[in-house]
């Protein structure tokens, strides 16, 4: 492995081969830390981080295909900077910079929906519409816990399974819903016993092992290619930091708790694993992380260096012709 | 024509110069609709086009936003009015702003039509008029034909259209009126209002089912020698200002009339508008004549809710002409 | 059985007495033909029929006690007429007359739901309500297979489960939604294993048999009522007539099937059941349905005599005060 | 005491006087909610009265009906603004109408408490200003306070309301500024506007945060010698109408702010109202100053989106005293 081949992109994941599932488990949590770490500097806003996610993204990713579209959530703002848009960009989002915006087609990515479980159904249109139009695309759409209590998800479990669209729901159960656990959530033993309901599939799989969530994935995505329908993967983990920086766990959870789980916490774990098995040395374990976390801190510097957006940009993009913008502020109707 | 047969033929004609068009709704296929609006079009199209959706208004709406991503052209029908508030978050969230939350970059090229307003007898909650949830919500472009000629040529429009357009089609004159035409009408400019009857005494805007009141409200006036210039505004966000102030100009009275509540509806954004741009063509108090700020009624009393012909003209006569 | 006494009041269910049940649905079919007709005459608007459900409407009543709750939708329109709203006030309903809107607290019956399953969360918050006030009724709330598509269906069930409401949701499976058969809603092999992504219990009872109804309702109803929570009954059956008197069912559904489900309608099967075993005479059948047609008959007279709704109808009813209406007609501003 | 502090004693004190009273939303209990409105009120009230609920915003909404009809006061804690537009049919076919739907009979005693607008930055939809779509669907009352005080005494008169209340919480001055008072104020009548400051040049009406730049603005302005009356409306429906007129008939001129979208706004609603009641009054073209007929835009903006004390002083300014 070359640290500057590494600086100048993302890792490329492949799902049978760990040690870049692996790379994309070390780039993601880098990318979480400079975003945490940026966000206590005030260089960005409120920031969502997804520690101990990275399990659930990286495997979950690695099981498709650049057609494939990703349908994330605000937990997965990261996940798109492992097809490319660039991680200044990504960041910028939270810096609540409309550059952040980007087309959907350049990446097979979807905005990150924050409306909670509004975005299933698009991934069902999506995934729904290529399908008919003859492709074997499939869509991947992540969704959380509480979103699973949210109206439209049922809606798009339901539609999805009637038309038998190519989606693959994986709900990341990391168990809290902000302050909410999951046993708060719902009285069913299990989320994934929510695909009986409607006719699909499920799994319900570790997410801290990437190998697991890359396989039982990877089963959902054929059956979706296949003409099969969709599935409900959930992938139970567990939320390792607070809802978003500017919440405090302490008041609703047991730091012992916190405790346990973090010592699970995915990267570890397979790191000791792949160090075991020969695949990967400590030095080069060493060697990449420290290549990651300086391409995460050019990022940062270039991400202070990006333009501020000015008064131009309000509204821009909201039409495809800016001719009829009936309304404008007194301002602009006196000028 | 009926209104039922226009927009049905303007379907059939965007559906054959396009074959990304796809439909979308609660019985739109085998039915043809509630209304009948998709009649044949499934036999004619198949049903990889004409989509018979389970009952999941927000479902419906959300796949649509995400068949335009996939470059398809979704036309959506909700049953009736008030169905469309389950489906409010995906029409305010998503499908009025993805364009915008892509940066500009993907076009929500789809139109939603939603059968409204009273005057069919129809049970509770079937006789809304929501059109200003829609104005005030940025995004969408909200449109509404008062006539068979009109709805094809403004769904046509519509459909064609990049950006999302909520379609009210006034249930009322669904069959009403039937209009003749040789030639089919031509695609619609997407934003012109109709001067549907001219005159010099005073502007009477509005839209919809409440247009023919106000038409037949003129012809009442008419008699008493009062002469009312009739707006029909067909596009109601964005407005047409300029067709609406050149009238007020002209006649330098302002009455507007629509069916839905008063208070923060269509009328009170037409009247706004004119007191901030042509105040000065003003020389009587604005008068709105509207549906009451209570629920619409049990359909016994609908005929009392809807402002009628009677009532506009003899609003117009005390308000105006006193 | 006397005649004239049942001249005077609708049939009382005892879920132990059969013959109570058959008299029930006698009454329901009987409000329900006389419907139809008025709305053949022009007496009143669009109807929506319920020929076929009578045998789950009957069952399920009988189950609930009277401080117990219904929460109807359109199509269980008669079912407040069997706890005594005045069967003419029940018709004007549909002729757009707001004398037939009642206070729920006095029939313990919530007014008929329009917009599918909304209303199913209002009967978790009223039976929670009860629950923690000390009370032990139960919510008995009615949707249809078309209304498991909601979201609202699905919040409303999910919440009562974790809240353990006792609520029993009874889905009346007539396998049609307007022109859409069941098997376009949803993938799943029965409605009843949504009752599973809930952790509720479910059962499937044969909607045609008023006791088959009876006996499930019943179970369910003794577990919410001793604090177990609710439950999902999916009573399968088949909707006999049109969606409603605007409907033409030959559009979409052949009459050979329609004549299958005819033939196994709830009333004739059970009356003779109850003549076979001596419970009933025919002569009494008989006695008794000319007595419940003359009391529909004097019923719809009675329709014809309500006063008609003025103006003065307008609004009212919408505030608790009517002093702050703020909205008024250009009439009313100027006068 | 901050404008999250007096929410909370207001609740407080509504839940000590009458034990009907019970809060439900999305993480209001242990962590007293994302804005510590409900903070310790679990400990005090317990978690039957005190409702951590799943994340389901119409189930929660849908809830409270069912509550009301068990004669329970519910008042729901709606996250952020844009999250109401799930509950939206609970909200406006039920809530709104279930009175009416009960012939009169069953009280809707409920509240639902809104925080909304923008101005903290927050992420994407979390900084809508919907308030004109409740005063347009029939059967709400809507109201929205303008600092600490009014905050107290108006959720107090909300919580004991026969009606729905939703009851706008402008996020921006949750913690904005600190007013003391040693006796909490008296509880509010339910519709009165407040004359915030008094002017005789013309008057500017305006509600929650916006209030806070229109009074900044009436002192910019006070430099040039334009003397400005502020009106706070309080309740945005139904309105105070003879307050408003009152002030236009002493100043002659109205100015209307909000950081809502323009079109079928409340401003319409007002500038409508007067254009009406109080046209010969008006001395010279209405004003509204509004946030644009776009989408709230991402936060980096939004100094730029919402109207500034310096642009409504400007526009006053050029518009009526140039
Ligand atoms: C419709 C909607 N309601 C409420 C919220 C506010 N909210 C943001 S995150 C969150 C909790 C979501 O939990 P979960 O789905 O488990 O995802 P996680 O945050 O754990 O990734 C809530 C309630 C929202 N974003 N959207
Ligand atoms: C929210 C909503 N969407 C659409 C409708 C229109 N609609 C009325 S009845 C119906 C079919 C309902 O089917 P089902 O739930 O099976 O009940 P059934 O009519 O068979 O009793 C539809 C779509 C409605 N009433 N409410
Ligand atoms: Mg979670
Ligand atoms: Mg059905």
């Amino acid at each position: 492995m070359n640290s500057t081949e590494q600086l100048l992109s993302y890792p490329r994941l492949d799902p049978l081969d760990p040690v870049s599932l692996w790379r994309g488990m070390v780039w993601l949590r880098s990318y979480d830390e400079r975003a945490v770490a940026l966000q206590r500097q005030g260089r960005i806003g409120t920031y969502a981080t997804f520690w101990g996610e990275e399990a659930v993204q990286v495997g979950a990713l690695s099981a498709i295909r650049h057609s494939d579209w990703m349908f994330p959530t605000y937990r997965e703002n990261g996940i798109v900077t492992l097809r490319g848009l660039p991680l200044e960009r990504a960041w910028s989002y939270f810096r609540g910079d409309p550059g952040a915006l980007f087309d959907p087609r350049e990446y097979g990515c979807a905005p990150q929906s924050v409306p909670l479980a509004s975005h299933l159904s698009h991934a069902v249109g999506w995934a729904w519409s290529r399908m008919v139009g003859g492709h074997d695309d499939v869509a991947l759409a992540f969704f959380g816990d509480g979103a699973t209590s949210e109206g439209e998800a049922h809606e798009a479990l339901n539609v999805a399974g009637v038309m038998k669209a190519p989606v693959v729901f994986l709900c990341v159960n990391n168990q809290w819903a902000i302050s909410t656990p999951v046993s708060r959530q719902t009285a069913a033993k299990q989320l994934v016993d929510k695909a009986i309901g409607y006719g699909i599939p499920g799994e319900r799989v570790d997410g801290f092992d990437v190998i697991e969530v890359a396989e039982s994935l990877g089963r959902a995505v054929e059956r979706a290619r296949n003409g099969n329908g969709p599935s409900f993967i959930e992938a139970f983990c567990y939320r390792i930091g607070p809802h978003a920086t500017a919440d405090d766990p302490s008041l609703y959870r047991s730091s012992v708790d916190e405790e346990h789980w973090r010592s699970m916490e995915p990267i570890g774990r397979m790191e000791e694993s792949l160090i075991r098995e020969g695949l990967l040395s400590y030095s080069q374990a060493k060697a990449y992380k420290e290549a990651v976390r300086t391409t995460m801190l050019e990022a940062a510097r270039r991400l202070d260096r990006l333009p501020r957006p000015d008064r131009s940009w309000l509204g821009k993009g909201t039409f495809a012709s800016e001719v009829f913008i009936g309304g404008l502020t007194g301002e602009e109707v006196l000028s | 024509m009926t209104m039922v047969e226009s927009l049905n033929a303007a379907l059939d004609a965007e559906m054959t110069a396009d074959d990304r068009v796809v439909l979308l709704g609660e019985d739109i296929g085998t039915t043809g609709g509630v209304f009948r609006v998709t009649a044949d079009l499934l036999k004619r199209y198949g049903s990889l086009r004409v989509i018979d959706m389970p009952v999941s208004e927000a479902g419906t709406v959300g796949m649509a936003v995400g068949m335009c991503l996939a470059g398809l052209v979704p036309v959506v029908e909700i049953q009736f009015d008030s169905f469309a508030y389950p489906a409010f978050q995906q029409l305010v969230s998503h499908l009025a702003r993805y364009r915008w939350r892509t940066g500009g970059s993907v076009s929500m090229q789809a139109v939603v039509r939603l059968p409204f307003g009273g005057g069919i007898r129809a049970p509770e909650l079937h006789s809304d008029s929501p059109e200003a949830l829609f104005c005030h919500m940025p995004g969408l472009k909200v449109v509404c034909p008062s006539n068979p000629l009109d709805a094809y040529s403004m769904l046509r429009w519509a459909i064609r259209h990049p950006d999302p357009v909520v379609f009210m089609e006034p249930k009322r004159l669904y069959r009403l009126n039937r209009a003749w035409f040789n030639t089919m009408p031509e695609i619609w400019d997407g934003w012109s209002a109709a001067i549907a009857r001219q005159g010099s005494d005073a502007t009477v805007v509005s839209y919809g089912a409440s247009m023919h009141e106000s038409l037949a409200a003129a012809e009442l006036l008419e008699q008493d020698g009062i002469s009312v210039e009739v707006v029909d505004l067909r596009s109601l966000w964005p407005l047409d200002k300029s067709a609406i102030i050149g009238s007020v100009q002209r006649t330098h009275r302002l009455v507007v009339v629509h069916e839905a509540p008063r208070s923060c509806g269509v009328g009170a954004e037409v009247v706004a508008m004119v007191a901030e741009q042509a105040f000065e063509s003003l020389r009587s108090p604005v008068v709105r004549i509207t549906g009451l700020d209570t629920p619409f009624p049990m359909f016994s009393l609908e005929k009392e809710y809807i402002p009628s012909s009677e009532l506009i003209a003899s609003i117009i006569r005390k308000a105006l002409f006193k």
